[in-house]
């Protein structure tokens, strides 16, 4: 099992999430130069936060051109795991990946904290080792991370489950609080909190590290489908 | 008509030195470059003189002041580089620009050393808030401006102060700290050295910025230029982002032999100060200086204070190699020039050369000293016979109390650190809130503890006292976080020192922090003057911000300030 | 060749920002503004190439990069 | 009474933004084009004013909070 986290220039979450996932969960993980376009070998791809290309224009706007990201549509198309986190969800939803848009905060301030979420579908390769409606609470920093689609699209995500996290008290301004969502196929996860920030207890919290292991216990095949 | 000297800041027996040091009267661009070099502000003329009082050394310091920032030793072949910087003047002007490109300036002092840098802080002072729109408007750019510039390069602004008086009406002050990590053995040093190596330029175009000043005036401007010319600097924390990641790739491979950033006084400064450190001697070509704007004259680009831009020495014959690593980061890099071994700033355009000097002449080493006249100020007699059996017993310690948890020095400053990514990088253990900072060091059991400290209303009473008690507190936060104290870095922000009572001031503060540094073996490894904070009416309170780190060596015995549990047992240690 | 893309959100799109616009300008006394709504303007300096060629080139930049058409709608004009 | 206000920085500011974008418009083939700059638009709803109204409500507007006069420069249409 290999995990490859992109990195663009201005990414700067790249190495939290390396962190987390070679020094806590103990598993093979690379870091993926945006121009690389072999990223066969990987069954997880990790678009980690960060301002790429100084988030200018709109966050995530130029991310969606690199070579790396033309690879990554094939590899969610084929059904593999991508999880976009922060910067990560915006390039998702730059690039069509996901659907909706993330625009500026509705206070307009960026905002870091720690917030509670709660895990609205724990039938996904992201969140199997949650408890039904589980409330964690995950480190947020953005200052766009206010989601916005129009009512048809929402509708059928709820149809679908694919709105995995809410916020309970929301901070942004994103429509039905949402926090997280994944694509029809459920094997693209988008979301504005940082699960890489609650890695260890030394940090205060570890609530993060569900996630990461719900994407191991489904890539050794021990839990839910990605249909 | 103005003097040429003084048209550009310069007094009569400093023109004077100048004809001295050249033997001839200078051209134009030369007496810029003297002009920007010997300000305040490049050459600590008015400061220098006293800083032998700071304890600068003892075991653990690896890099005292005099570099890009001091490094002090942490264990296990770790070390702490660190500074503070001030960006007063500009952030009065433009709030988000000013502290936005103070940030940036201060994170390439500290990977101009080779250090990756760790952690931002930062110091505020403005007027009173409840009164004022301006006020606001210069708090809201700041706090912005810095949390725009950190959160984006991916830094954590860990830590840092605020406080509202009246005196810093007109003249807010914004400090900005940075924090580096660092290996011994991979400290490297602003130093040009090697005849025949390459001068290299790296990062941002060269453009019209930051030239607003006094010492500009005299040259003979085209239109153009008017018109171009600008005292705002615009920050850009992308470009920063690659040019922090390109030059530490490039540090790893041994072919840059120096490095300097180019901050105010631009490619002057950089250029006279890594030749002076290091053979004595360079030749710069400005035709070769990538450029934003078209028609610029050789000393726009010598004094342009354009942001994201570094000088490296590099090995002769490796510069494919720093091209290839630049090029990667989506940069790119042009030789402009070589050291020599004359001893000389030599500054071409083409084959014609437009100005030269002696290297060291120009630099603090070369620049004038002064010793002012102080004189201890009235108001403080006045103050001083006052007596607090004067004040009146409140009746409603209740409403006291309220009153005091709303006033905005004392209130939760939330509202900014909130604002800033604090835990970018997932090192930050202590987050802000607490009495100093805390960050794991990745790879070892060690932790760093991280504070900024003034109460400025103490140093304008008594700046020696105030002085030692903002040293003293910063201990204390470090110590009541689980550190022992190591170091600090001040950011010394007066008026001006021209005038006898403000240098009293500032004399007495140096002399205070030099005292309690030697007391508490936390020696000054680096600083920031800054003069001349003063409106029409009034000049700000005497404000040494003072930086500290300490180090835990456990990390896991970090504390926070908060009560933990019921029925825990409440101690108040001294008198 | 010179041109002008202005890039606005959709009508459907909440806008935080000029809500908050509305909102100082409603305190400074104009009380009686009723909306207020931020855009971009991106100024561009195609280079040489022809009107025709400038008139595709916007189009695709504007489609692809410089708006996002989830959200916002974009109008250019070649100078 | 409606109104735009086009707010774009000074020629002499520099314009990272737009410089970053030059550089993707480059990268994706447009490699003519030679430069970038971004401003904002600000599309107002003035409310029941005369043309003169707003016309005097706009420069206050502009001055006092819609452009920072240090670094950016405005213009207005009424439309
Ligand atoms: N400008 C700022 N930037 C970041 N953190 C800040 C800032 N101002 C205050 N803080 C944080 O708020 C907390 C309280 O600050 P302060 O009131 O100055 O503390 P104290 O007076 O107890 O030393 C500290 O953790 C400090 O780091």
């Amino acid at each position: 099992m290999k995990f490859g986290i992109i990195v663009f220039p201005g990414s700067n979450c790249d190495i939290d999430c390396y962190h987390v996932l070679k020094d806590v969960m103990k598993k093979d993980v690379e870091y993926v130069w945006h121009d690389r376009d072999d990223i066969d070998d990987f069954d997880c791809i990790v678009l980690p936060g960060g301002f790429s290309y100084g988030d200018y224009l709109r966050c995530g706007a130029v991310a969606q051109f690199s070579k790396a990201m033309e690879q990554v549509k094939i590899h969610a198309a084929k059904g593999k795991l991508v999880l976009g986190i922060c910067n990560g969800f915006q390039i998702l939803t730059e690039a069509g990946l996901l659907p909706g848009a993330l625009v500026r905060n509705q206070k307009l301030k960026f905002i870091c904290d720690t917030v509670a979420l709660k895990v609205e579908n724990i039938d996904t390769p992201f969140t199997n080792c949650y408890g039904a409606g589980e409330i964690i609470n995950i480190p947020i920093a953005h200052g766009e991370g206010n989601y916005v689609v129009d009512e048809t699209t929402l509708e059928e995500m709820k149809k679908n489950q694919q709105i995995l996290f809410t916020y309970q008290e929301n901070p942004n301004g994103s429509i039905s609080a949402i926090a997280g969502i994944c694509n029809e196929g459920k094997n693209v996860l988008g979301m504005m909190p940082h699960p890489e920030r609650a890695g260890e207890g030394l940090l205060g919290n570890s609530d993060g590290i569900g996630i990461f292991q719900s994407i191991i216990a489904y890539l050794e095949g021990g839990s839910k489908d990605a249909k | 008509m103005q003097n040429r000297y003084e048209a550009v800041g310069l007094t009569k027996s400093e023109y004077e030195k100048i004809l001295e040091v050249l033997g001839r009267e200078p051209n134009e661009l030369e007496l810029n470059m003297y002009g920007v070099m010997w300000s305040e502000h490049c050459s600590y003329k008015h400061s220098r003189g006293l800083f032998r009082h700071f304890p600068t050394s003892n075991e653990k310091v690896l890099q005292g002041p005099g570099e890009n920032a001091g490094i002090v030793d942490i264990g296990d072949n770790l070390a702490i580089a660190m500074k503070i910087e001030s960006h007063n003047h500009p952030s009065a002007i433009e709030p988000y620009q000013g502290a936005a490109t103070g940030v940036g300036g201060i994170i390439r002092d500290i990977f101009a050393m080779g250090a990756r840098p760790i952690a931002l802080l930062n110091s505020l002072r403005f007027g009173e808030i409840e009164e004022n729109d301006r006020v606001k408007y210069l708090l809201n750019g700041v706090v912005e401006g810095i949390a725009g510039y950190g959160n984006c390069i991916g830094i954590p602004t860990v830590g840092g102060e605020v406080y509202f008086n009246h005196s810093y009406k007109g003249n807010p002050l914004v400090n900005a700290m940075c924090v580096g990590l660092i290996e011994h053995d991979k400290i490297h040093r602003g130093n040009a050295s090697g005849v025949g190596n390459s001068i290299m330029y790296v990062g941002a175009a060269t453009g019209r910025d930051g030239m607003g000043g006094a010492s500009f005036a005299s040259v003979e401007l085209t239109e153009e230029s008017q018109e171009k010319r600008s005292a705002v600097q615009v920050g850009d924390p992308f470009m920063e982002k690659l040019l922090l990641e390109a030059c530490l790739e490039l540090l790893e491979t041994g072919c840059v032999v120096g490095i300097q950033d180019l901050g105010a006084a631009g490619l002057t400064s950089a250029c006279c100060e890594t030749a002076t450190r290091g053979e004595g001697g360079m030749e710069i070509d400005v035709l070769k200086v990538p450029r934003r704007e078209k028609g610029m004259l050789p000393v726009e680009v010598m004094i342009s204070e354009s942001q994201e831009r570094m000088l490296l020495i590099v090995e002769k014959g490796r510069e494919e190699e720093v091209n290839k690593i630049v090029e990667k980061w989506g940069l790119y890099s042009v030789v402009i020039g070589k050291v020599t071994n004359d001893d000389l700033l030599r500054v071409m355009e083409g084959d014609k050369v437009v100005g030269e000097m002696p290297a060291n002449s120009l630099d603090s080493s070369g620049a004038p000293k002064y010793y002012k006249d102080y004189e201890k100020p009235q108001y403080i007699k006045e103050l001083q016979n006052f007596s607090s059996d004067d004040i009146e017993e409140p009746q409603d310690y209740n409403k006291i109390l309220v009153d005091l948890l709303k006033a905005p020095n004392i209130a939760s400053k939330e509202w900014i650190y909130r604002q800033y990514d604090h835990m970018v990088r997932t090192n930050t253990v202590v987050k802000p809130g607490s009495d100093a900072a805390v960050l794991r060091i990745r790879g070892s059991k060690k932790g760093i503890a991280l504070t900024t400290d003034c109460n400025s209303r103490l140093c304008y009473l008594d700046p020696r006292e105030g002085s030692k008690i903002a040293v003293t507190e910063a201990a204390r936060n470090i110590v009541c976080s689980g550190g022992k104290p190591l170091a600090i870095t001040d950011g010394l922000n007066f008026g001006s020192p021209e005038k006898p009572d403000r240098y009293w001031q500032f004399r007495e503060s140096v002399l205070g922090i030099s005292e309690a540094c030697r007391e508490l073996d936390t020696p000054v490894i680096s600083g920031n003057v800054s003069f001349y904070n003063e409106t029409d009416t009034h000049a700000i309170h005497p404000t040494p911000i003072i930086g500290m780190v300490g180090v835990l060596e456990d990390v896991e015995k970090a504390c926070t300030m908060e009560f933990k549990e019921e029925g825990d047992v409440i101690l108040l240690l001294g008198k | 060749m010179k041109a002008k893309v202005y890039v606005t959100l959709k009508k459907s799109i909440a806008d935080p920002q000029g809500f908050a616009i509305k909102g100082a300008l409603n305190k400074m006394g104009y009380d009686k503004v009723e909306d207020v709504r931020i855009g971009k303007i991106i100024e561009l300096d195609l280079g040489d190439v022809t009107k025709e060629e400038a008139e595709t080139q916007l189009k695709v930049m504007c489609e692809k990069l410089l708006a996002n058409t989830v959200i916002e709608e974009y109008q250019y004009s070649i100078l």
